[in-house]
């Protein structure tokens, strides 16, 4: 009996003591359990690099150029005042094509697929044209290439305006 | 001194009795005691229903998914001691446990487990169903075993990745590739796009669920530990725990079901 | 028993709650502080600074940029942009009418597109079904396929035809669309043509902004997502670091903080933030060893990986005073467990040993090669090994096989005893009287050894006759001669110690006293003809009239040490010699027996068998051709990897002032190595062996870069610039051309030439300067010329002279010029001279113009050649290097007589009226004329 | 011929309406699925059909693969088990019409008996029957290991683990979001979600067809046709490219399947009205996105109206279990549908938002 009207009248001390404990503990736990999460984020990584500096745009004439296709596996393309990096593999079945610059195409030796100039498919076995990656012009003028980006002509997003250079 | 006569006073000695405190089992007291009074078969009521030991109703499918889990466990453990999960060694280390490395076919009785072990869940899943064992008061736990079903198919799906052979690397990938597809947390899935502030994306390749599964933009050398780490310790700890509630349950519930 | 009772509380609620409450709150905050405490990082600090001043530096290159335009043209460019606009909107209805014309034909494209990918996966699938047909020989089906089939490709054709038509409809109708907005669209390309630079920059700067996305993004917790303040690192699997059996790629994050290292620009900010100050050689992406592939700790040494802390990156302070800064403003302490401190900056070209480690001479590493200049001076690498650089190289001192017949017995003594004091410029060492061997007994012990090593050198020694005799000449021509021929490029001398300062010569010894010490007739055989006295000297003959080597000669023994003369040495104590005998027998036995052995021994017996153990215990042997010595190794230790050793190998002894690193250590070794005895009592047979230089600091330190560039890292071969076979050739070559002192007097490819500053007023009176000399001069020629030397510049005083080259040593030097100008050896050895039509007339008429007779005048006139002999040229130079040298002689050799005709651009020639004043044209016929000069006349 | 037939026969756009179609078979006439008789007569045919078809080099090249061994056992036993699940159900049905109970409930089943020996002995027994089968498998068939990793290559196919090429099926018809997020998360949370949903008394503890047929039949069509069936048509009827592969036809890399598929939008923008695309992104899916809404929105409250059967279970369940019931059962149908759609339209997608990576 007397603890029950102990209890009422610290109903407010004791009300506050418990929501202090709890809301603080569950705050703590939360932020532990938010720091496990971030954990799982390592601050650096050590995967291959997969931008790359490709010097200025008055370095490409028209047409293809195909300095990068070894190092990086790209073509840089330079048409109509657009200049874009396309993939070198074909979207058949990943060998990688020819530039065939008397012909103006892209010729797939293992299956015959072929390509025009701006990667759109033309003839042969594949299903869709070569894949472009992002590109972008840096401050200090020069060209970035991002391969992680990928735009793909059949999504509709060769419209993209980071998927191409104007030049 | 006579056989028996060696039987009985082994049986006599203080180590004996310390171990077994009850006779043998041959009358209902002892029948009682031998499961109450070990701490594995304790999972066991002392007596149950008939239905219960009938191969035919019940199947004996969690018995096997759970004695298949063990058995894993320990075949796992037994590999552990060869294998390292870096993209150096992982596939020298399980080639050597095939040539190698005594007791050649612990990796087969592994791996074969593991598919074994995803049918038996399934087809325990199956009779659950089918003998309507989910209905009150069985609910929760029909729920706790949705969970380690789950966990069983994860448990074989981080276990797909180690022996980093292409059957591994490309299996993963096509499974961790959906996780890029995730609504809003990954980096290919509906809303991605609009969790971005100009050169700020909130949702890239870097920082969504797949990157968290692998620790990586691709399936790599992180991903490798990661699914080492997540198959031999992490998914393993909380199937054990949720083994122990999902049995204390049946036994809560009114153990192995049989009609009301 | 019925009244069961409840079980109580043992604690109040309210407390309970209380406690909870408390240890929630030490709790939480414990919490914020984890994540303070994993968020706070000094780097980021620098990072966020990095910013700013990358802000500043854009800021200015937007104030240049804003200059640099046209604000009149834009203004206009503007206002025409506006007068387009009106224009373009009078045209509105006609643009909204061909909108929809290509809306509507897009719709038909699109269609087209859908029909012809259906009818394209059509003809594939049954071009499939046909061919599976006919590979089962399934005639009746493949047939109906067939035509299935064909009938599918003329549709599918019919359709991309269609798309074709569509699609040229398109382009018409979107270059009319382009037409009618002409107006506005070149406007705004002029526009944005001007102002691209300018917006570049303004979204550089943008992108420096401190705005609350800033903030979100750098964000504790929220960082994971898209950071613009994160570690940065390069990771180069080609230059491992040594993980003990594992060598693992190296990760450098430096650029975390360093942040413009590799930018142009930031060379005057303080650092972190400075430019590395040799781009075009480091770091830049253009130069030989871009950061990427190079890293920083791969020559700068340290902890390339960590990024938390000054000090445990091993930064290393370079003097006391930046120790004493660094202490006090990043709490720098010495990196005691870290195996490869970073390099102090002056020691840094210590890092390109690593990789370069069998060059000669480094170029652009000017301590480095100076420390191994001081270390070929004082032989070093007779007793230690140190690495690739140092094999195979000749023995440091003279030969002593025919010693007795130079010198005498009393004098050898004498100078063994202290060189110094005999010549101050001694670079044999000092052996004794140093501070470790100085108390009586040591002295007595010393002494004795001394007699028995020159009555064994002279009981070995050969007898010699010189063949030539000396008859008294002029000491004073002597003394022009030496500072003519060129002995100063090898030798100092005494009276001339202007000159032979400057040259700091080192090859040979420094010319004092020699009246007191050879024999005069040994002298002038030995000027003569070195290799009669020993056949594997480096000293060349000056090819010396005998007139000149006697006048030589004289003047060399005029020079007397009055002093050393009257030393003499005491004679050997026979008991210390016995007692030292009885020690060193010992070792396997006891006192007493070894006493009695060496008892047994006759006078003479003792006496040489201590000079040889003497002799072995100091190593003369490494230095000096002893009989009896070969196959015996250098004493000193291994210094291969003296740059990784851990500091706890190193003895210190009681000298506590020397500070706790590599460097100080050596340095402080090198200057008195006998310091670590000091203060120590240590028996006879364990003092201390390594002699006394007498080196300055300066060279101490040099040799100390040197030796700390030997380090036990391996670098995998990927990680080396490809040494390919003709870098290897040219290696071997210099290292020919660095036994014979070549780079004494020549400079070759910008590399030392020690002589030419005696010729600082004008160059061309020294030797001629090689500059890819492989390319200029013909194989055979070259090759013909070092076994058969004559003067090609007559004018000169100083003669090249003839080196006892063996035949490979020749074939070496030569493919080594060959490769450093990257020349093939058969590449152009001489040419045909075939003349165009008027091609020689003009040749002639230039050969005129241009006076070339005035100088090279040879063979033309009596005149004083102030050139070499242009008949001579077309046996000996390439006619590709002719062109060139033609073509602008200044850039192959500044300061060259060698006028240049043909402007510094070398296009546009004084003489304008030949050929139409084509500069190619001229070379070519100049070129070709000399060439015939020479074949007219060999003929 | 016979095996051109079987090829063409299992393509899933034959195959998937045939399964269906002997599921409904299956349950409509279970009584008579369930007796021995049947089993007996089944198990008769199939080991000659069987060893047909193992006789084919194709098709036991297939088979014979390591990896597939388990979906061969998987194969079996849920062919066995789902006819003795529905054997015993049919009894329990018969004894229930008769008034006599399940058998699971007669009082000598609900007797008591000792754990020690029955249960525990029972359970070794099914140990070492385990582990002397897990060894002897083990024992004939190696562990597949293929060439060392190589980031840089794909193998063609490349298969996810069997036990998801049920999900990797529904990537051909579903983007991944769907595929392999929603539809999974779905399965999870609605398989957690049954005991809450149903709240039918009955067959609690026995087997029992009858009592429970709507259950049954939802969850078996969802188990059998929709997972299993999958499973089966990714492991052995996809090959190189996911292209589809008769059991006797040889994985020849070069085959091509006429495949151009149009959206939604395409076919009635372009084709139907020949107006274009609009710009506007929702104004060019609009239709799609109004049948999809309507499809989640309006067939539940429809059908609770329209038919007896929804009335009932509205009535039964309540509103809240019924939506949730509905939403689930649309969801699983949902892939059917988008299946048909694809064969008989060349339907990409209902709604095609690639800007979004949103697409039905």
């Amino acid at each position: 009996m007397s603890s029950d009207s102990k209890q009422s009248l610290n109903r407010r001390e004791f009300f506050s003591y418990i929501t202090v404990g709890w809301v603080m503990f569950t705050a703590a736990v939360g932020g532990l359990l938010s720091l496990a999460f971030r954990f799982t984020y390592p601050n650096v990584n050590f995967e291959p690099e997969m931008e790359f500096l490709a010097g200025s745009p008055t370095d490409y004439p028209n047409g293809v150029d195909e300095r990068w296709k070894n190092g990086y596996g790209v073509w840089m393309v330079k048409q109509e005042g657009k200049l874009i990096a396309l993939s070198n593999i074909c979207t058949h079945l990943g060998c990688i094509p020819n530039w065939l610059p008397a012909e103006l195409k892209f010729k797939c030796p293992c299956h015959g697929s072929g390509y025009y100039m701006s990667g759109i498919n033309f003839e042969g076995p594949t299903p869709r044209p070569l894949e472009r990656f992002k590109i972008g012009l840096q401050p200090d003028g020069k060209i970035k290439v991002d391969k992680t980006k990928i735009y793909r002509w059949e999504k509709g997003e060769w419209d993209n305006p980071d998927s191409f250079l104007e030049v | 001194m006579s056989d028996k006569g060696i039987a009985k006073q082994v049986r006599e000695t203080q180590v004996w009795k310390s171990i077994f405190r009850h006779g043998p089992p041959d009358n209902s007291r002892n029948r009682a005691a031998v499961i109450a009074g070990n701490v594995f078969l304790h999972l066991h009521p002392i007596k149950l229903k008939k239905s219960g030991v009938q191969l035919g109703y019940t199947w004996c499918m969690g018995g096997l998914t759970f004695f298949i889990f063990l058995a894993l466990t320990v075949t796992g453990l037994l590999l552990m001691f060869y294998y390292r999960p870096t993209a150096e060694y992982a596939f020298n280390d399980i080639v050597a446990l095939r040539e190698h490395v005594p007791l050649g076919i612990m990796r087969e009785i592994h791996r074969w487990g593991a598919h074994a072990m995803v049918i038996t869940v399934w087809i325990h899943m199956f009779r659950v169903f089918m003998t309507g064992s989910y209905k009150p008061p069985r609910e929760f736990n029909w729920g706790v075993g949705v969970i380690l079903l789950v966990l069983t198919l994860l448990l074989s799906f981080t276990g797909y990745l180690l022996p980093w052979d292409q059957l591994a690397i490309w299996a993963i990938t096509v499974g961790s590739g959906m996780a890029k597809a995730t609504p809003f947390a990954g980096n290919a899935g509906p809303g991605a796009m609009l969790a971005r502030i100009g050169d700020f994306v909130m949702v890239s390749d870097k920082n969504d669920v797949r990157f968290q599964l692998l620790g990586g933009r691709f399936v790599g050398e992180p991903a490798l530990l990661r699914f080492y780490i997540l198959h031999c310790v992490f998914i393993p700890l909380v199937v054990g725990v949720l083994i122990a509630v999902h049995f204390w349950r049946v036994r809560k519930d009114g153990g192995i079901s049989a009609p009301l | 028993m019925s009244e069961s009772k409840e079980p109580g509380m043992a604690f109040q609620m309210t407390k309970l709650h209380k406690v909870m409450a408390v240890l929630s709150f030490i709790f939480f905050v414990t919490t914020v502080w984890v994540f303070l405490d994993d968020y706070i990082r000094p780097w980021k600090a620098i990072q966020v600074e990095a910013q700013q001043i990358k802000r500043r530096h854009t800021e200015e290159a937007i104030k240049a940029a804003k200059k640099e335009i046209d604000s009149k043209k834009l203004a206009e460019l503007q206002a025409n942009l506006g007068k387009g606009k009106d224009i373009v909107a009078s045209r509105k209805k006609e643009i909204s009418k061909t909108e929809d014309e290509l809306k509507a034909v897009l719709t038909k494209i699109k269609a087209q597109t859908i029909k012809n990918g259906t009818s394209n996966g059509d003809v594939s699938a049954i071009n499939f079904q046909y061919e599976t047909a006919q590979k089962e020989h399934n005639a009746k089906e493949a047939e109906k396929k067939l035509a299935e089939l064909l009938k599918l490709k003329a549709e599918f054709s019919q359709g991309k035809d269609n798309l074709k038509a569509y699609q040229a409809e398109e382009k018409i109708i979107r270059a009319k669309l382009a037409d009618l907005n002409k107006e506005v669209t070149d406007n705004e390309k002029a526009i944005k043509e001007i102002t691209t630079k300018l917006n570049l920059l303004e979204l550089a700067k943008k992108q420096t902004d401190m705005s609350l996305i800033f903030a979100i993004r750098n964000m504790p917790f929220l960082d994971y997502l898209d950071p613009t303040i994160k570690i940065q690192q390069i990771v180069i699997n080609n230059v491992t670091d040594d993980r003990y059996f594992r060598q693992v790629p190296k990760v450098d994050r430096c650029i975390t903080c360093h942040t413009f290292i590799d930018q142009p620009g930031y060379e005057k900010e303080k650092q972190p933030f400075r430019t590395h100050p040799k781009l075009d050689l480091m770091v830049g992406m253009e130069s030989s060893h871009p950061m990427k592939t190079t890293g920083c700790t791969s020559c700068h040494g340290g902890e390339g990986q960590r990024v938390n802390d000054f000090a445990s990156v091993a930064h290393m302070p370079d003097g006391e005073k930046q120790e004493k800064e660094w202490i006090q403003k990043y709490g720098w302490k010495e990196p005691h467990h870290v195996a490869s401190p970073m390099l102090k900056l002056s020691q840094t070209e210590a890092g390109c040993v690593k990789c370069h480690s069998g060059v000669e001479l480094i170029k652009g590493a000017t301590v480095l090669n100076e420390g191994r200049m001081a270390i070929e001076k004082y032989g070093c690498y007779g007793c230690h090994k140190m690495g690739e650089w140092a094999e195979n190289r000749r023995k440091p001192g003279p030969s002593l096989l025919k010693i007795a017949g130079k010198v005498d017995k009393e004098w050898f003594k004498s100078w063994v005893w202290e060189p110094r004091s005999f010549n101050k410029h001694s670079r044999m060492p000092a052996f004794f009287r140093q501070s470790n061997n100085s108390k009586p007994e040591f002295i007595r012990y010393n002494m004795a050894e001394v007699n028995a090593i020159a009555e064994y050198v002279y009981d070995k020694s050969k007898p010699y006759v010189p063949n030539e005799k000396f008859h008294a000449g002029n000491a004073e021509n002597g003394k022009k001669i030496i500072s003519q021929v060129g002995c100063l490029g090898c030798h100092g001398v005494d009276g001339l110690e202007d000159q032979s300062n400057k040259v700091k010569a080192y090859a040979g010894p420094w010319l004092t006293g020699l009246g007191s010490k050879v024999q005069p007739d040994w002298l002038v055989s030995w000027l003569k003809k070195p290799s009669h006295y020993q056949e594997d000297t480096i000293m060349p003959s000056m090819r010396l009239s005998d007139q000149e080597a006697n006048d030589i000669a004289t003047y060399l023994l005029s020079m007397r040490n009055k002093t050393f003369e009257a030393l003499t040495f005491s004679p050997l104590d026979t008991k210390a010699r016995d007692e030292l005998l009885a020690d060193y027998n010992s070792t396997f036995d006891t006192y007493e027996s070894a006493v009695k052995k060496v008892a047994k021994m006759s006078d003479r017996e003792k006496t040489l068998d201590l000079g040889k153990r003497s002799i072995g215990k100091y190593g003369c042997y490494s230095c000096h051709n002893l009989e009896g010595f070969d196959g015996y190794e250098g004493i000193g230790p291994n210094l291969t990897k003296e740059g990784s050793k851990p500091i706890t190998q190193f003895g210190y002894g009681l000298q506590h002032d020397v500070a706790q690193t590599r460097d100080a250590w050596i340095t402080a070794h090198l200057q008195r190595p006998s310091r670590w005895d000091e203060g120590i009592d240590k028996v006879f047979k364990d003092l201390n062996k390594m002699p006394n230089f007498y080196m300055s600091e300066a060279e101490a330190k040099k040799i100390t870069v040197a030796i700390l560039g030997q380090v036990a890292d391996v670098v995998p071969m990927e990680g080396i610039k490809k040494h390919d076979a003709g870098a290897a050739l040219y290696n071997q070559g210099m290292k020919v051309a660095g036994k014979y002192n070549c780079m004494g007097c020549h400079q070759i490819d910008g590399l030392r030439g020690d002589i030419l500053k005696m010729y600082a007023d004008d160059i061309n009176q020294g030797p001629p300067r090689l500059v890819n000399e492989g390319h200029r001069v013909q194989t055979k020629w070259m090759y013909h010329f070092f076994g058969n030397v004559q003067p090609i510049r007559p004018w000169l005083q100083i003669r090249m002279p003839s080196f006892n080259l063996s035949l490979e040593e020749k074939n070496k030097l030569i493919a080594g010029f060959q490769q450093g100008a990257h020349q093939g050896t058969f590449e152009e050895p001489e040419m045909e001279v075939v003349w165009e039509p008027g091609e020689k007339e003009g040749a002639a008429k230039l050969w005129s113009a241009y006076n070339c007779v005035s100088c090279h005048s040879i063979g033309f006139t009596k005149d004083t050649p102030l050139a070499p002999n242009l008949h001579l040229a077309s046996g000996r130079l390439r006619p590709s290097w002719i062109r060139k040298w033609l073509t602008n002689p200044q850039a192959i050799l500044p300061g060259t007589v060698m006028p240049s005709f043909f402007g510094e651009d070398g296009t546009t020639p004084t003489e304008p009226g030949v050929f139409g004043g084509d500069a190619k044209k001229q070379i070519n016929a100049l070129t070709k004329y000399v060439i015939e000069l020479g074949k007219n006349e060999k003929k | 011929m016979l095996r051109e037939l079987v090829n063409r026969l299992s393509d899933p756009i034959i195959s998937f309406p045939l399964a269906t179609f002997a599921f409904y078979l299956m349950l409509r006439y279970y009584k008579i699925f369930g007796t021995k008789k049947f089993a007996y007569w089944t198990v008769g045919i199939l080991i000659p059909v069987t060893t047909w078809f193992l006789a084919d080099p194709n098709f036991f090249s297939i088979i014979k693969t390591p990896d597939n061994i388990p979906i061969i056992i998987l194969l079996i036993s849920v062919g066995f088990f789902t006819w003795f699940a529905l054997h015993k159900a049919a009894i329990n049905d018969t004894r229930i019409e008769e008034g006599l109970g399940p058998i699971e409930a007669t009082p000598e089943n609900r007797e008591k008996v000792w754990s020690w020996p029955n249960l525990v002995y029972v359970e070794l027994f099914a140990i070492i029957a385990c582990t002397a089968f897990l060894i002897v498998w083990a024992i004939i068939f190696k562990a597949p290991l293929e060439e060392p990793a190589n980031p840089t290559w794909a193998p063609n196919p490349a298969k996810a683990p069997w036990y998801f090429l049920g999900l990797q099926e529904m990537l051909v018809y579903f983007d991944p979001w769907m595929a392999g997020v929603v539809l999974p998360g779905l399965i999870v949370g609605g398989l957690i979600a049954i005991p809450y949903i149903d709240t039918n008394p009955k067959g609690n503890g026995y087997f029992t067809f009858k009592e429970r047929a709507m259950a049954i039949t939802a969850f078996l069509y969802g188990w059998l046709v929709l997972w299993v069936y999958l499973i089966i048509v990714g492991v052995f009827l996809r090959g190189p490219n996911w292209t589809f592969y008769g059991p006797f036809e040889f994985w020849d890399f070069h085959k091509v399947v006429a495949s151009f598929n149009v959206n939604l939008s395409e076919i009635i923008w372009i084709k139907m009205l020949g107006i274009g695309l609009p710009k506007n992104l929702v104004m060019r899916e609009i239709f799609g996105i109004i049948l999809s809404l309507a499809y989640i929105i309006i067939i539940p409250p429809w059908f609770a109206k329209a038919t007896k059967v929804g009335r009932d279970l509205l009535k039964n369940v309540g509103s809240i279990r019924y939506y949730i019931f509905m939403f689930l059962i649309l969801m699983t149908m949902s892939l059917p549908i988008k299946m048909i759609l694809r064969w008989l339209f060349s339907l990409k997608y209902i709604v095609a938002l690639p800007e979004w990576e949103l697409n039905l």
